[in-house]
This record gives structure tokens, C-alpha cells and sequence, in this order.
């Protein structure tokens, strides 16, 4: 088995996530959840039905800062905007797995992507869900993802709802006409997974050498410990190599996982190697 | 055929201070940079801006105290950060704004653009922004099966301002990659104004009809703006210029004016010499063409 | 990749009697004959067809006995007359009808499709047909203007047959001229089956991606049905074979047995070589050719 | 003055209510109305945007019944779908002029293309009315034009409403959120008007030879018969060479008002020479 990175065994359990039903869009380029897509597509998931900014029935790229975009229309089998994907996947429950993260997260899988502190005199304004308000709720599965695992983030209970899972067992879900399935969280600690309406969180697996005992330290909302926990199957030797070589080379995952300091001059050498590409590409 | 092209140094005749303008484009792709530059230069007032995911054309704007409000559904930098002139206007209480969900922000549009004063869906159901906007988002219930449903209300923008490839001087316009909520937003508007990266001839615009996604008779204005997108990407013409999105956020920590007063005292020609570069241009192009589709087999 | 191509013999596992089938095409444009013509040699029976705008494909149904019921909002062979089975039938009283304004019928099928069990729009006010069905048309206000609309609700075919230009094996399916409402069929059906004149590659698919207006994960089944719209059209592969639809309103005339007999007795491969002819198809598809575009120096 | 015939004054006639504000849609081939439209946008109204089947901007195109559908996407800006087309034209208010014919129409503007005899037990079923019932109360202009001007055709009160202008008025068309417009009718024998609420339709003018006597009888809903009514304006000589050698060369409007006994021959002459047009561009 191969040395690996945190970030690279976040991809690998998001990718097994993906499967063959149902689409999966891709919004803004959040590189951990687009690498665990492509990851999918180029192993056990070659059906898998990707749509990534207004490509539809995307072919599997490679991921750049600069470049990804482009990528996307490459392969594609048809151009969409907006609104007919929306009305298309999103709302028609054709939805498969969504893989975001967010500022905050709670419990009940509700997230907070708008306001620290009030919402009209926010103390930190946050981006704002785009869609995820509706999608997190409408999608087969709920994938959230947390390259910081700590009770800042995973609390007890958001301050205010952007969005939120709305119905988490399957029968409740059925009922009000949701599609059914389970909310998995994979953060740099440990999976966690929900599929009961009366049931917490609860560990799934943990990372190489981390304890349960952390994790609930670092988890603001409760956690049931089952008494025997597996550890999270460490990537494949196959995983690994397309990771590296082929989808990830630049290395834009690991940019999300570096520290303050050392973040500007890690984003550097990737434009640096992806304008040299590109000069390559023009014949300079 | 009606001609409907004029310079970009026009469009000041075309958007009214207090005018609320939707923006095209979303995440990094296609904002009408081109034209929010003209609006700075402009020294356009008290603008609503609305944007579905919006970027450095909405910080841009704010940071020249061109908007009392934003309607947006999500504003960032991405990987870049957070964006900072939309933080520190809304933090500091300057400018007031809508957060809504990103369907139903969409959904609003659409219904304007099909003549309808609402859209029912299934929608964010638990989410706290609807009530924040009573007069945006409603209960309705199915008078058929007695589902209670989202209501969004339709939005109306008094312009739209959008960024396509090529439209031709009767204003059908045509997209090849992303064109996000260009469409709707040109639908939803009073007054539609299309930039683009190049003014062809009907001929042109014939032989690729699928692109056109956008008919000249939703068009009042047709402005040629090479690069007109940039720093963001309008594939398949040119990708990221994340070079120049680091300076953007490195002149923010250094206080914003000069970028600002370069802006302001040159030409959209001279903007594209400067911060684009002849030298440059190819290479931003180049990073379309080196773009990578992977296969199994590359496995 | 998946690989969804089945053969038109097969069209009877896919379609059971009494289902509810959308029917694709409009006018004399695009209808789904080949099938159409499957599903008489199968003699399936008590269907419900749904169609916007009929033409011989409902005429052929109901000729052979497979309807029970037609929710249209047109039926018609336009110069060559009304359709002498769907007139017949009806007078008769021996086949039930829901007749939907178009519009109405289309933003029904549109509703399921996005997932809602409604859609308002400003209705067809005045018209007698909503007031017969109360089950497919109703009133909603609008929660914020109280603006009185029209709701149509929404409508799910067991599964739309539609035809295409091409569809690759996954069944990613494109059309080039006329698509009238086979989207929203698709989009509202349980299961999608397309026909098509060619199964392609995917990277034909890929290369022409504006044009592909169903994708692949709607789809169950790809057939390749060359000349599978005949006599009706499917520009730019053939224009109307208005010869074959005077045939078809004389064999009516004269008692349509034979007519029948000859279709449940033979293969479509069988049928192109009678009815459509190896020497007549090139004049078939020199019909597109030779359509004219006028310009103002013609005249 | 070149000699004419009706259908061409009728066709010349409706053209001139043809301008440049808003789509034309034209949906089954209606050869006298494709006509007009082709012949507004080669003279008065180049700028006129035409819809036809699915291809938006089209440019005037030559009629044939088995061609006249490929050659309107031929030199079409934009491809639209039905759904599109109805959400960005009809609903949305950019609907300019629209011209229908109908099995029966009275004098309120309400078409029946339905039924003769009781609706759900009808002595003649008829075609339908795809999308008229929602597009002649959408239109700024609505068009009626009949070949055969008759009492049974113009009727006082259609048995059955297939649809409806709703609202005739400029004023209560646009408390009703209606483009304002007349309802123009367009016969072999006249051409009437109506565009106010309180008041019926005028004759606004008569086709040489006819008297308004006649045009009271032949019509089954009130006229008013103003004192001083003018001749219908001919065509000119360009029109008519545009209708016959351009637009219309082999005669399918004059079909539509062919006897009975002579229509299938004549048709059977258009279908010839359209298969010989075919043959010649395939070079046999």
C-alpha cells in the first residue's frame, strides 16, 4: 500500500459514493468533490452521468484552475444553462450524489453558507448556497465534506439555515416525495453517516490512527460510537495513480488543505505549471 | 436588417443610475466584465445589482460604490477567497441586499421571461431565506393534488447585461460553453444589452443556429467587447486569467483606489493593452487548448 | 458505456397494453411512424395516445384498433384533410378523447417533467374546453399579486416514442430541425424510447452537442429506424412524402383492410422497400435540397 | 393594373397587417398566411421576425407542401422546441400578428375548431385548435381570414368557443395584461374590423364587385356598414410578381380555394412539379 494524504482518502470515499443512477452536477470548481467525480467516472462508475457547469453527460477531465472549465465542454454530449439543468435533475429527481461543503454544519444536515452573526448585520458575510438550498434536499445522496473537522464547523445546531437535508429516513423522504437516501460526511478525521429520521450521526469509519474519542471531541452535534468501527479503506494503488497522474497532476485538491501561510506560494507553482501547459499547448 | 450595434462607450446611455441590472455569467465564467468596467468608468449610481453566482463583477461594482443592493444567491471568489468588497459593504451596513436560494432566484426570472406573476416548485424547504422575503417567496398549494409548494415571484430587471461569443447586428446572440442565466435574465429584462467577443454577420450566426440562445428581437443593443469577459473565462475563447484575480484580490488588501483610477482613466481598448497584454492573449487561449479530457485508458 | 440499442421488433417489450404513450412530432413533421407501425404489427390495444399536434400517426392507431383514448389538441393531415379514422372513431363514438389547448397540454407535460404537480400561465380564458375537464385545468391565484390564472396539471405518459436524427448508444439523442414538444415528452414519461434515423458513435454525438436535446440518462431504449418518420418528415434527412399520404387518405376511401394487412404482414425493412421505394428515397431526401430561402434581391 | 385573383388580393391584404414589432408564428402550413408573411418580409417589413416549426428568425422561404418545413430552417438564426417557443413568444407578450382560419368564427372573436353537433357526440369531429385558444387573446393583432365568406362560416355565436380574442378593446386588453390590437378579418369578399369593446365589427372595405349588402347577408354576426366604404387596395404588380414567381411559384394558396371536383388534380400538378424540382436538385 502506498503512502497517501488525508485529502487523497477524502477523494477516494466520496468517489464510492458515485454510482450509476441519477446525474451528478458539479457547480462552482470545488476541486476535492470534482476529483472524487472523475475518480468515479475512470473506475467503478464509467456510466455515471456528470453534468459540470452547462456541459451535460460529461467525459471525465483533468482538473486545473485555469483550464477546467474548457475540460468540461470537451467530452460533453450536450450543452444546457442553468434553468433546464435545475429543471432537468435538480427538481425532477434525477439528482444522484451532491458533494458539498459548507461554513457550518449541524445534525440534522442543515448547513450555513450566509451569515456569522446576524443576518442583517453579519459579522462575516459567507458567499451565499447558489443552489444548494434546494439540491441537498432533492438529491439521492447527501455528500458533505470538511477538510477541517472541528465543532466550529460540525455544531450542534447552525445559527441560520441556507439550506437544508429537510427529510433524512428513507420512509419520511418517500413520503414527501424525495428521493431516498443517506447523508455521508467525510472530513480529514473520520465518515460519518445518517439515514434514520430518529437516529444522530453516527461513525462510520475513522482515518488511519484517529480515535472515536476525537472525533466526538470535534463533533458539535451528537454521534452514536458503535462499539467496533472499521478504518476507513485506505485508497488503491490504481486510485492513487490516476489521482496523480492523470486527473489531479497539478495538485489543485491539496491547495484547500494547506495552511495560510504557505497557500499563496503552493497556488503559484500550480498557475506556474498550468500557464506553462498552456504555452506548451500554443507551441511557445 | 436592423442594426443594432453601438460602442461600448454607449452604454452609459443605456443603464440609468437606479436601474436594476441583472448580470450575466456564474462562478468565474462569462460576467460581463467588459461592461461593469464601462459602468465604473461611468460612475453608474445606486445600481441593483442581480446575479445568480456572482464574482469579481459584482466586487467590482461594489467596490466602486456603484450598488445600494444585491439580489444574488452566492458571491465569491472561489479558490480566491471570499469577495471582498461584497464583505466589507454588507458587513459595514453600506449597501443592503436579497440573499435568495439559487433556484429560486432562477426560477423568478424564468417566470418574468414567460409572462407569468409566479412559479410554483418544490423548494428549499427549511431553509431561513424564504421567510426573510415574504414578497419574494410564498406558500401556494396544487389545486389539483393539495401539495403545498414553493411560490417564487417573478423578478424583473430594468436591463440585463450579458456576455455571449457572437451575435450578429440584429442581436442573436450565441453561446458555445457556459452561458448559466444568460438566457433567462435576457428574457426577464426590459432591456437587453449583449456584449460580445465578436460582431459577425447573419451568415455566421445561420450556420451555427443551435448556439443562438438568445433572438435579436430580445435585443436593444449589440456591443463588440473582445476579451470581454476577462479576468473570467468565456470558453472556448480564453480560460481563467487567475493571474489577474490575485492581483485583484492583492490591490484590495492594499486599499483599492489605484485600481480603480486605472480603470477609470482609460478605454476599454487601453484596459485590454494593459491588463490583458498582447503577449498574453495567446497564452490565455492556450489554456482552452490544453484542457484535458481524461479516458478509462489514460488509467 | 451503457448500451441501450435494441431493435424495433422489441418495441413490444416496451410498450404493454393500456399504456398511456406520448407520441413525439407535430404537424406532418418528425412522428414516430416506424414505431407507430410496430406497435400495429404488435397489435397492441387500448392505449391512450397523447399528442400535440397528430397526424397519420393517430389516424394509423385508430385505424388498427389500438386506442382507447386520444388527449390531443390537434389531429388533423392538414391539406389532404381531417383525419379520416380520428373522425370516424370519434363520431362513432367508439374511442374517448380529452381535447387540451395546446398550450395547456404542453405546459402539462412540462410540469411533470420538472417536477411539479402544476403550472399556472394566463390561460386560454373564454374557451369551453377547460370547463369539461376540471381534472386537467383549474384556477390559482397568484399568492402575491392575486392575479387569477390559469393551472394546468401535470400530465405522465407511461412512455414517449420520439424520433430522432441520431442517438448514440447511451442514448444521448440529437434533432436538427423540427423537435416540437419531444423534450418535454421525454422529460415527462417513465420510460423514453427514441427512434432514430442513425445510432452514431459518441463522438459524433460529441462533436454536434447543440444539437443533442434529449441526454442519454432520460433514455431506455435506442432504435435505429432509418426513414422512421415516413411519410411524414424529418428535415434535413427527407421533406413530406405527400404521395404516400394521398395513398393513405385513398385507402381509407376504399376501406383500409388491405392497407393494414400489408403493414402486420411485413417488417419495416419491408415497408422501406414498398412503400418508401430504394429509387424514390433519393428524391425523398432531394425534397430538403431543393427548398428555397428567398432573399429581398430576389424579388 | 395586372388582372389578380382573390386569393392573392386576400394574401396581400393580410401581409399589409404584417410589421416589424413582436414574432409572426406560423405553425401547420397554412399556405395563404405563410404567403403573407413572406411577402411582408420581402417588401414593408424586412425586420419582421419569423417563427415557423421550430426555427426562430427565419428568412422568407419559397412554399411547397413537401419542402416549405426544410426550408425554414435553412436560413433560421435560432432552433427552438414547441416549449420555447410558446414561453418566449405567446405567454410573454412578443406575439405581433397572428392569422387563423377556423371552421366557424363569430363576431365576438371566439373561433370553433372543435365540433359541429354536441361536443362530446359530434356530427363532425374537427381538427382541433392546437395553440389558437391561448394565441389569438395573446396576440397584439389577430388575423381571421376564410376563403369562402359565408352564414355558416360567420357565425353570430359559435356553438362551441375553441377559443377566444377574450378582450377586444385597447383599453380592457390592457387592464388584462393584453397587448392592444384590432381583430382584422380578412374574406373573398371583404375585409372587416373590430377594435372596441361596445361596438361590432365594420366593414372596412370591399373587393371590387362586391356590395355591402352582400357582405351583411353573407355574414351571420352584426356589421356596422359606415356610409363611405373604400375599395380593397389591389395589389401591385411587384406583389403580385413576388407572390407568383418567389413565394408561391407553384400555387399551393390558390389550392385551399380550388371546387372540390378540381382540387386533387390540381394538387397532383403542385406535387409534380415539386418531385421535379427534387429530381433536379439531386441532378437526376
Amino acid at each position: 500500500m502506498s503512502d497517501y494524504e488525508v485529502h487523497e482518502l477524502m477523494v477516494c470515499r466520496v468517489a464510492r459514493e458515485v454510482d450509476e443512477s441519477g446525474v451528478v452536477v458539479m457547480g462552482s470548481f470545488t476541486p476535492l468533490a470534482y476529483a472524487a467525480y472523475m475518480l468515479a467516472k475512470l473506475t467503478h462508475a464509467p456510466d455515471a452521468y456528470l453534468a459540470g457547469f452547462d456541459a451535460v453527460g460529461m467525459a471525465p477531465v483533468q482538473l486545473s484552475f485555469t483550464g477546467v472549465e474548457a475540460a468540461a465542454y470537451k467530452g460533453a454530449a450536450c450543452r444546457w444553462g442553468m434553468l433546464t439543468e435545475i429543471n432537468s435533475i435538480h427538481l425532477s429527481n434525477n439528482g444522484g450524489v451532491e458533494a458539498v461543503s459548507s461554513a457550518q454544519f449541524d445534525g440534522d444536515a442543515a448547513i450555513n453558507l450566509s451569515t456569522i452573526g446576524p443576518f442583517e448585520e453579519p459579522k462575516v458575510r459567507l458567499p451565499g448556497g447558489a443552489g444548494a438550498a434546494e439540491v441537498i434536499k432533492m438529491y439521492r445522496k447527501m455528500v458533505a465534506y470538511f477538510g477541517s473537522h472541528n465543532p466550529r464547523t460540525l455544531v450542534e445546531k447552525v445559527p441560520f439555515v441556507t439550506g437544508t437535508r429537510w427529510k433524512i429516513g428513507d420512509e419520511s423522504r418517500e413520503a414527501a416525495g424525495l428521493l431516498p437516501g443517506p447523508v455521508v460526511v467525510v472530513t480529514n478525521l473520520a465518515v460519518l453517516i445518517r439515514d434514520e429520521d430518529e437516529r444522530p450521526f453516527r461513525i462510520e469509519s475513522l482515518h488511519p490512527g484517529v480515535t472515536a474519542e476525537t472525533v466526538v471531541e470535534q463533533t458539535g452535534f451528537e454521534l452514536e460510537v458503535p462499539d467496533d468501527i472499521p478504518e476507513t479503506t485506505a485508497p488503491t494503488d490504481d486510485e492513487l495513480r490516476l489521482l496523480r497522474e492523470q486527473i489531479d497532476p497539478h495538485g489543485t485538491v491539496a491547495f484547500d488543505f494547506m495552511p495560510g501561510k504557505e497557500r499563496m506560494a503552493y497556488l503559484d507553482r500550480i498557475l506556474d505549471a498550468e500557464w506553462s501547459a498552456a504555452e506548451r499547448a500554443i507551441g511557445r | 436588417m436592423a442594426n443594432k450595434v453601438v460602442e461600448l462607450e454607449e452604454l452609459g446611455t443605456l443603464v440609468a443610475d437606479g436601474d436594476r441590472v441583472a448580470l450575466g455569467g456564474g462562478w468565474f465564467a462569462n460576467h460581463p466584465m467588459a461592461a461593469v468596467r464601462q459602468l465604473v468608468r461611468d460612475q453608474r449610481r445606486d445600481l441593483e445589482a442581480i446575479t445568480i453566482v456572482g464574482s469579481v463583477d459584482i466586487d467590482l461594482l461594489l467596490a466602486a460604490d456603484s450598488l445600494r443592493h444585491v439580489t444574488f444567491s452566492m458571491v465569491t471568489l472561489e479558490a480566491f477567497g471570499l469577495a471582498p468588497h461584497f464583505r466589507q459593504k454588507i458587513e459595514a451596513g453600506e449597501v443592503s441586499f436579497t440573499e435568495m436560494t439559487g433556484l429560486g432566484l432562477l426560477i423568478g426570472l424564468e417566470a418574468q421571461g414567460r409572462g407569468v406573476p409566479f412559479l410554483p416548485y418544490r423548494g428549499p424547504f427549511g431553509s431561513d431565506l424564504p421567510g426573510h422575503y415574504p414578497d419574494q417567496y410564498a406558500e401556494v398549494d396544487c389545486p389539483f393534488t393539495g401539495e403545498r409548494l414553493t411560490a417564487t415571484r417573478a423578478i424583473q430587471p430594468d436591463v440585463a447585461i450579458v456576455h455571449a461569443l457572437r451575435a450578429d447586428p440584429e442581436g442573436n446572440a450565441q453561446w458555445d460553453g457556459t452561458s448559466a442565466a444568460d438566457v433567462e435574465m435576457a428574457k426577464a429584462a426590459e432591456r437587453v444589452i449583449i456584449t460580445c467577443e465578436e460582431v459577425v454577420d447573419r451568415d455566421t450566426i445561420v450556420a451555427n443556429a443551435h448556439m443562438t440562445k438568445v433572438p435579436g428581437y430580445y435585443v436593444d443593443a449589440v456591443i463588440e467587447a473582445p476579451f470581454g469577459a476577462h479576468p473570467c473565462t468565456h470558453v472556448p475563447a480564453y480560460g481563467l486569467d487567475a493571474w489577474r484575480i490575485k492581483d485583484y484580490v492583492a490591490a484590495t488588501a492594499e486599499g483599492f483606489d489605484g485600481y480603480l483610477d486605472a480603470i477609470r482613466g482609460e478605454t476599454e481598448a487601453d484596459y485590454r493593452k494593459r491588463v490583458v497584454g498582447e503577449d498574453r492573449m495567446p497564452v490565455l487561449r492556450g489554456l482552452v487548448d490544453q484542457a484535458r479530457v481524461l479516458t478509462p485508458t489514460d488509467g
